[in-house]
């Protein structure tokens, strides 16, 4: 079974030579400690800043200079900063390549909810509706069940939606999931995870082809 | 050159009453107004309806309204740093409008820019859709979004001129620009605000003629809301 | 009767302290010269200059810095330059305070032909619609009849039009007239002139009411 | 950093094909990618669709492609400057479709931003407004345009970085920045070419992540249409 950081090894996995990649807060923003150094990658948030770095040294905080998760950053050579209207011209006009962020839910035909649980959570969706209503390629980073161990991979989603259909992957403590026309796709295990471990966990259509392999991170 | 300097923050907020709508920039604690936003507290009108993506946290930026209930209504896109606010809002005392953060900001770029409404994919299928028009553009859903309409908007730069030009520091920059002119008259207050002239012109993310009144504004306190380091080697 | 300078030092009269202006090609151009100088005015081109100043001395033209007419220009402390979407910002978003234009045609109506005449000569409308359809206050200035001795100012326009309903004020050689609800009215005659000839140059409905004054310049 | 830098302007030309819809950036002939529309000149390719605020003059700028008859379609909002293209087009040998210049730009930022659509004042109760759907907001009638589609964008800037970065200078910016990122592939072509690091990321006016392809122009003519000067006193 992976923790957060080993969820963030295998997404960073999925992050591809030239790509423009907006992470959301929590697990994912975690993916940018493990992309390969040997490829072009630039991150992206959408308060307005590309080609952001690691975090500051201890007393090099700029409060004008935080990401969409308000934490304190740097950037690199070749970044830039934009205002809110132009990162989301990023973002809907599909310049942006690749979006992973967590979620409450995922249906088995990809829609996601993450922003509310009615008459007891809103924080609001933030960026989260263009981003998932935008990127062609959406990856989930959550853990694939709650806290009362019931299962956050289902046929329907029951709180409200923040998109439909647009998850593409999902990767989770227990497995590397595709959402396919038919339903989620199971395409590898977490080290130590038996399949029949996954299809308990998973609520969903749950489709198990051949051999799965254990993920490599 | 059109000089729209005013002397103090007290000039600046001449005409703010009561029951109407603000827009303020900011994201998070991030390049908000912070002088407009004290002064409002001690002007202590109510009945507001805000436009701002973040709603501050509860002892500072626009928490400081919501402690003393001057708020009616929030417009947001991301609320979830702020106990007051989920309180307020949950016992059904605050009203609460959450838009998707590029429609927030299109919205206050389309009153800008004289667009009364437009179609975005952001939020289709979703509560947020609902009782909007939906339309179908080369197999893709939209919605079809309006432009705001609000009385003042307070913003915050880093550098201003006495003609009202306007320079943005990093990522606090955020949503100001597109409140720059999105609201009947619109207030930037300044970090260091300088003769006309001193500005490349070149270099000026927003242009005099967006802005009613600019002035020099003090103590900034620009809190920072997740200190995240790392350790040096 | 008026020479286009004479036309625009009229025209200059309306431009008033704290007013953004925008003026077009020809004659509107210019208007700048004959302003007072003891208001402040700042005029904007739209393809991306605020603050334009008068023309630059020989040898420091720059073909980087130009108005919409594509004349060498210079600017003002105070100016700043931006792209033609935000250019449009201003004038849709109604920045601009006053708009001064040619035109081939005005109705009483206040419509107004200025881009094309179809068969013949097709200019474009270049930003005429956006302006048009957006300032509050638009001022037209043309010469009362066209070469041939026809009257400008009509009952309705034979051209294809560039705006509805949108001219507020004409000045022309002859005279100046308000749009109204009731057609066009009488404001004042250019010296020397009497206001049988305005009548007689004019084709669409002319209000006289009372005396009408001499136009000062 | 994500290179975009290409050694000339043949690579960056790459794909394009006779029949494509290109856009130009470029106000009259400030601004224009000068080296791109000569490599079209050369390349010899036709039927093109060009989108461009104007048409050049006779034997400058996109008047160098019409010249060599490789337009079928103009989309400009004004031609005023050019006999050989206002020939055309009343013989019929041209299409054109002319665009007011706020709507213009605004259908190249709809596609570079991902909105299909947008309601805009400019045009209601002309013949630009015919066929398509108009509706009234507040009073006031509204015409719905939509973004642009096309194959390759064409922009010159002043300072670029090899990330894409990109600096336009004085009026030379015009419809440039709304062109990036609004075609399937934007090629970028700079007077200085500069290494990543070099540009301040705060006074950056198009990120390059709008950007496909960056090269260093060369002998840029800078032609200026209208030389007008006032003698020293």
């Amino acid at each position: 079974m992976l923790d957060k950081i080993g969820i963030a090894k295998r997404i960073a996995k999925e992050v591809k030579d030239g790509y423009y990649v907006n992470l959301g807060i929590g697990i994912p923003t975690l993916v940018a400690n493990y992309v390969r150094d040997d490829i072009q990658v630039e991150f992206q948030s959408e308060n307005g800043v590309l080609g952001m770095g690691p975090f500051p040294y201890e007393g090099e905080e700029d409060a004008d200079l935080i990401n969409a998760g308000k934490q304190t950053i740097t950037t690199l050579p070749g970044a830039s900063f934009f205002d809110s209207s132009l990162s989301f011209s990023m973002i809907r006009g599909k310049h942006v390549h690749l979006t992973i962020l967590g979620a409450m839910e995922v249906s088995e035909k990809g829609d996601i909810a993450n922003w509310k649980i009615p008459g007891k959570m809103v924080k609001g969706m933030g960026g989260a509706m263009d981003l998932v209503a935008s990127a062609e390629n959406i990856i989930v980073a959550m853990m694939h069940t709650n806290k009362e161990g019931e299962s956050k991979l289902l046929k329907q989603c029951s709180l409200p939606l923040t998109g439909v259909g647009c998850v593409k992957k999902i990767v989770s403590n227990l497995a590397v999931i595709e959402v396919t026309d038919k339903g989620f796709k199971l395409l590898e295990r977490a080290p130590g995870v038996q399949v029949e471990d996954i299809i308990k966990a998973t609520e969903g259509t749950l489709i198990v082809e051949g051999d799965i392999p254990e993920m490599i991170l | 050159m059109i000089n729209k300097k005013v002397n103090n923050v007290k000039e600046a907020m001449q005409g703010v009453e009561s029951g109407m709508t603000l827009m303020l920039g900011g994201f998070g604690l991030c390049g908000i107004p912070e002088n407009a936003i004290k002064a409002l507290v001690e002007m202590n009108v109510n009945g507001l309806t805000c436009i701002s993506n973040n709603a501050g946290v509860d002892d500072f930026g626009l928490g400081m309204l919501l402690q003393k209930r001057q708020i009616k209504k929030m417009i947001s896109s991301y609320v979830g740093e702020n106990d007051e606010f989920e309180r307020q809002m949950l016992n059904g005392e605050l009203d609460v409008e959450l838009v998707p953060q590029g429609t927030l900001v299109e919205r206050c770029r389309a009153a800008q820019s004289g667009f009364p409404a437009f179609f975005t994919p952001a939020g289709y299928g979703t509560e947020v859709a609902e009782g909007k028009e939906t339309r179908e553009f080369n197999g893709k859903m939209y919605v079809l979004e309006k432009a705001f309409e609000a009385d003042f908007s307070f913003v915050k730069a880093w550098k201003g001129d006495e003609a009202g030009n306007l320079i943005f520091k990093g990522t606090a920059r955020n949503f100001n620009p597109a409140m720059c002119g999105s609201a009947k008259i619109t207030v930037a207050e300044v970090e260091e605000l300088l003769p006309a002239g001193s500005l490349d012109p070149n270099q000026i993310h927003i242009p005099g003629i967006f802005i009613q009144r600019i002035f020099q504004g003090n103590n900034y306190e620009k809190r920072i809301e997740q200190r995240t380091v790392r350790k040096r080697d």
